[in-house]
């Protein structure tokens, strides 16, 4: 057992693919020399060489369409996107081909890709470092949508996300990090994708979150606790494909929900959990699902993107409306 | 001396061995066995028989849109015809000649110009993309394949094929880009054959040719008579043998025209006149290579008749079958739409799969 | 008034543009010589010239790209996607930059530009030519997503969007393009964008949709009359920013909702209507909010498109059972 | 002959005038009024003072990331003195000296450092864009922005910045091919610093020169040395011109070298050694203008050191600003977050600000 942080953690899971398959590559600006600008990729150079760790010119499209190639050659290709707001170069060649090439080959050449992007505010970057557009790779059919909240989880969902047959965005939610440590078992450890995880049961408001807003929406709960409010709070870790069951399984129980997420409102991953309650358990709900999101606006300059991001006091006090207290 | 040279940039050349009459340039005359020079011309041929017919085809409402290949012949089979079996095909969307020489049927491609998903059907261990529709994006696929080879230390090369209207986009740069700075064993065939759909290649680029776009990669380009499939076939032998054995990409310009609608959803007299096509009848690429054939005694009209009624007969069986595909795939029920998309299907797919097998029910139900 | 199919009305539009507006151009692949693959463009190069209808080379970044440049200095830029699915290859200057650069410069530069892509299914085209993806562009803050219904209104709301001071995709659904034709007024007209339409009342069902499952929600409102069923049927014509007013006065009368659209379901724009319903809603439902969407799967090669397609049996079938009848 | 020339393709060439040591090629030495001479010197001198004072307030926590331009003052300094008021300046996200020469102010770049929407702050009639963080799109902006002064047949020109890296981006393929085949009137400038965060030059890409690209889009390149002021002015000189009468693009490649950090948040001791970076301190291009300077007899060390203390209590100053601006900004309401998104705001962000509005008063209110 040794305590990460999460980018130690994500750095451990590339570690032990690269070990244990000498099909799995690493590419991406800045990931070979350098260990990436976040050092996600540090010493990986060192102990597996620079035809498997692999510095690429800078060009992201370059960087997916080449992974589309090496899926089809036979690799397994972890590309980098050294930011998420810089992943949309390349949108042609996911959507176009990651996203397809299963399908459209009948199942002959498969996308084993997973294309790791930092995400999300809180680190002081400049623009177009702290967008979180999840929903837009939610909502592209043959992809998987994976987010860790922690150092543990994101090891193991980053190990499932490698060893997946099909392709994975891996957003990573850079604000977490570095800012705080858990303790990673040394043996290998993959968690299922496609399945959420109830962190904390209760029975009077399910509360819904994932990635950076994870924490807070804890931190929430706890706040909640001591006016006697039982939260249940679920940790999607797959945003794509939803694990409805769980989702469903705690609404009909509480009766009320909180989705917790920092991308923007509209046509955000909220929507589309609350459409699936509508679905399933609308006549369950006491009141409607809460969307605690960012707003409809692009998150300001860092000075004031605390207040696009949704706070521990507003999710507290969101929280207390949704159950009328 | 201060204004000096930074990089000294070599002329970029124009190779043509088979002139348009048929005539050969006995210096540069490539040494090419009998039999395959037959079979390259035998692919030509068929190529040009087997899109003719698919023009048919389309225009009885038979399948849907295609892009034609008629007069790029030469292009695709003096270059392909390099590629060994565990070499890489990765065709854009107008190769039909060269995707069947390496192995698709006629059945494949029209099942798949008909609107069937089950036309795309690569035989496990065939090392053909499928074709590719979204312009330029296939380069970087090639480039991709190519680090698989040279990861693996394997001989194999890359051959991509891609238009001239291709060149503007992004993914051309970052894909010749790519291949160069990792050395990599691919072989960039741009068929340019004047058109982007309307566009001509005036207002695509600015530069001269397009072979010359290799110098901003550091690699070797070229420019060869693209009807004429011996300069084609050199100038690939070159390229293929720099690839495998030196691991450097080439850019190679075919000069070709297209002497059809770009797709059958075109209408060419929209924009260029019969005035430009015509010169380019006269530059046939199967014309001028059966002459040659012909004076070096390989090829008579009895034979070219031959092979001829023999690929006639070929596609008409070939279309029986595909009809019988199709009439086969049109009775069997439509789940497979749900198929594919994942290794193993998520619930939600699994439950609107099952949603649409009850549709299919009720509608079969009430008519 | 002339009788016009949509591609006409689409191509009115730009004409009147182009005549009252010296700074309209129009540009894009084939749009100028060629008329457009679509004929959506035709004779427009012939009367304003190739300065103004101007073809580009292959490059779709190049083609937004160059529209921001041309924004930033005073024009208002027409461009055209040849199609929807070809759009994503300039994804990152409509995320980067057209989405923000009045918000980054504080209003300074604007980006009065109208981006045309037809999107659909139904017209037996190749791969990556059917698809249905405007909720990546109503996710994206910054832009608006306009999508018309027939001839008529394809005309005014296109003369709206080039009108508009900032940056509107304006989708077309490319199987009505010539599937109906329609009296389009001789004098200029505008529709406001962001308000939908009540195109048919009722009080028994709303039924939202827009573009090319508009005309298919109609023909099922009509077949539910012969059964007595008085639906009413809005169309959205704006997918972003949503007219929650028009859409929360109709269910709070009916109760009960079907929202119809041919992108997949699952993160698409019919999650954020049933999310706007929860909000503002939820105890007027008497049924869930039932989506008819896409399935969430790439529309199948053309010969079972329409499999993927809701069909008006369905959209039938569908609203009995949120009826309950 | 069949094996016959396609294009000639001219070989690229390189300029320098000042040398290392301060030492002019007298046969080159362009014609420059000594005014302009030292207003181009006071322009990189202060450029170098900002840059240090951005780096020092940066260590401090007191603005983010920011990218120093150490070095490169003579690329940016020699080319932007060229542009007339009506000209456009379109910089990536390393040119602080250019965009201050222009008119940018140091208060308002490190507002924006700060984390301040505000600092972006682009007066009427100036024709400057913002810096440019995703690499390589400015470019095509460059070309629409030239478009539009050719459309309106104005004699302005767009001069555009980038980087080496970027030149692996499509987005400058495209924008370059953009510029070529519309003939526009832009001149694109290579800062070449030799690296791209970690990547070496010779990673980006396998050509000799990054001039050499321009030979795919059939317009003139160029490279200078970059560090040579005199170099980089009389090339730009060419170039303007031929943008402004000719309407031809031109591409020059400013060779340099990036001193410092590429931002603040990276460590270059991982990725490159001293020894690589030492010979360029010998090499700055701000030495050797003072060398050359003084020997004309324009500048002597009192000048100099005048000069410094001058720009020194000017940057006190312009601190002092900023923070006053920042603290007024702190103490102003942040309602302003939900401005500028569109001319009118929808319904649903009215209420969203709304929302948000309440939240504040919420959030003071319970402390
Ligand atoms: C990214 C993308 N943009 C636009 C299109 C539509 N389109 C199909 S083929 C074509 C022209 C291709 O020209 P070229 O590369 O010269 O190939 P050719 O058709 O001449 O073989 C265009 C614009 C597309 N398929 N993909
Ligand atoms: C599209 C995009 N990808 C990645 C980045 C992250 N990034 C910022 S600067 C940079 C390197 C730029 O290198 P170069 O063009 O040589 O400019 P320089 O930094 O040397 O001035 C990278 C990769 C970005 N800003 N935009
Ligand atoms: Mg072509
Ligand atoms: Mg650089």
């Amino acid at each position: 057992m040794a305590e990460l942080n999460m980018i130690q953690a994500v750095n451990l899971a590339m570690r032990e693919a690269l070990a244990d398959d000498e099909s799995v590559v690493i590419l991406g600006q800045d990931v070979g020399v350098d260990g990436g600008i976040f050092r996600a990729t540090i010493d990986l150079i060192e102990e597996f060489g620079e035809e498997r760790v692999i510095d690429t010119p800078l060009a992201e499209s370059g960087i997916i369409g080449m992974s589309v190639g090496m899926a089809v050659n036979g690799l397994k290709p972890v590309a980098e996107m050294q930011f998420s707001g810089f992943a949309y170069q390349a949108f042609h060649q996911i959507e176009n081909h990651v996203a397809r090439f299963r399908w459209r080959t009948s199942g002959r050449f498969t996308m084993p890709i997973v294309i790791r992007m930092p995400y999300g505010a809180g680190v002081r970057a400049l623009e177009h470092h702290s967008e979180s557009r999840e929903a837009y790779w939610a909502h592209t059919p043959g992809l998987k949508v994976v987010i860790p909240s922690g150092p543990r989880k994101a090891r193991a969902l980053l190990a499932a996300s490698i060893k997946d047959p099909d392709p994975v965005i891996f957003y990573e939610p850079k604000a977490l990090y570095r800012s705080f440590k858990e303790e990673v078992p040394d043996e290998p450890e993959t968690l299922v994708i496609g399945k959420a995880e109830v962190v904390r049961a209760g029975e009077d408001i399910t509360m819904i979150a994932y990635g950076a807003m994870l924490p807070r929406t804890m931190e929430a709960a706890e706040r909640l606790e001591k006016d006697g409010v039982k939260a249940e709070v679920i940790d999607l870790m797959t945003v794509s494909p939803l694990d409805e069951e769980t989702i469903i399984t705690s609404v009909k129980k509480t009766g009320r929900v909180l989705v917790v997420h920092e991308a923007a409102r509209s046509f955000g991953p909220g929507a589309e959990i609350c459409a699936r309650i509508n679905d399933k358990a609308l006549f369950y709900l006491e009141a409607p699902v809460n969307r605690v999101a960012g707003y409809d606006i692009h998150p300001p300059y860092f000075a004031r993107e605390h207040h696009y991001l949704p706070s521990v006091a507003r999710i507290v006090d969101e929280a207390r409306e949704t159950l009328s207290i | 001396m201060s204004r000096r040279v930074a990089a000294q940039i070599d002329d970029i050349e124009y190779l043509s061995i088979l002139d348009e009459t048929g005539k050969v340039d006995k210096d540069l005359e490539p040494d090419i066995p009998e039999d395959i020079l037959l079979n390259m011309y035998q692919a030509m041929l068929f190529g040009r028989r087997f899109d003719e017919r698919m023009l048919k085809l389309q225009r009885q409402g038979r399948i849907g849109t295609f892009a034609p290949i008629k007069g790029q012949e030469a292009a695709q089979i003096g270059s392909a015809f390099h590629l060994r079996k565990t070499d890489w095909l990765i065709p854009s969307f107008r190769e039909a000649a060269a995707q069947i020489w390496r192995g698709a049927t006629p059945q494949d491609i029209w099942l798949f110009a008909a609107g069937y998903n089950e036309g795309v059907n690569i035989p496990e261990g065939a090392h053909d993309l499928p074709l590719c529709v979204p312009v330029g994006t296939q380069l970087l696929h090639a480039a991709g394949i190519a680090y698989g080879i040279k990861y693996r230390k394997e001989d194999g090369i890359a051959m991509c094929f891609h238009g001239d209207g291709a060149t503007s986009e992004g993914d051309f740069h970052e894909g010749v880009n790519f291949a160069a700075v990792y050395g990599l064993p691919v072989v960039f065939i741009c068929q340019n054959n004047h058109w982007a759909i309307s566009l001509p290649l005036s207002k695509q680029t600015r530069s001269e040719t397009i072979a010359q776009k290799a110098v901003a990669y550091g690699i070797p380009g070229i420019q060869v008579d693209g009807n004429d499939i011996l300069a084609v076939w050199a100038a690939t032998k070159e390229a293929v043998e720099r690839a495998r054995t030196e691991l450097c990409p080439t850019l190679i310009e075919c000069v070709t025209y297209r002497m059809e609608v770009h797709t059958t959803a075109d209408d060419p007299t929209r924009y260029r006149e019969e005035d430009e096509v015509a010169p380019w009848r006269k530059r046939d690429p199967i014309d001028r290579f059966e002459t040659y054939l012909k004076k070096k005694g390989l090829l008579d009209d009895k034979a070219i008749k031959d092979l001829n009624d023999a690929y006639q007969e070929q596609l008409l069986k070939a279309w029986d079958d595909t009809e019988k595909r199709i009439h086969e795939l049109d009775s069997a029920d439509p789940l497979s739409i749900f198929d594919d998309l994942y290794e193993e299907s998520p619930p939600h797919l699994e439950e609107q799969k099952a949603y649409f097998k009850n549709r299919l029910q009720k509608e079969a139900h009430n008519g």
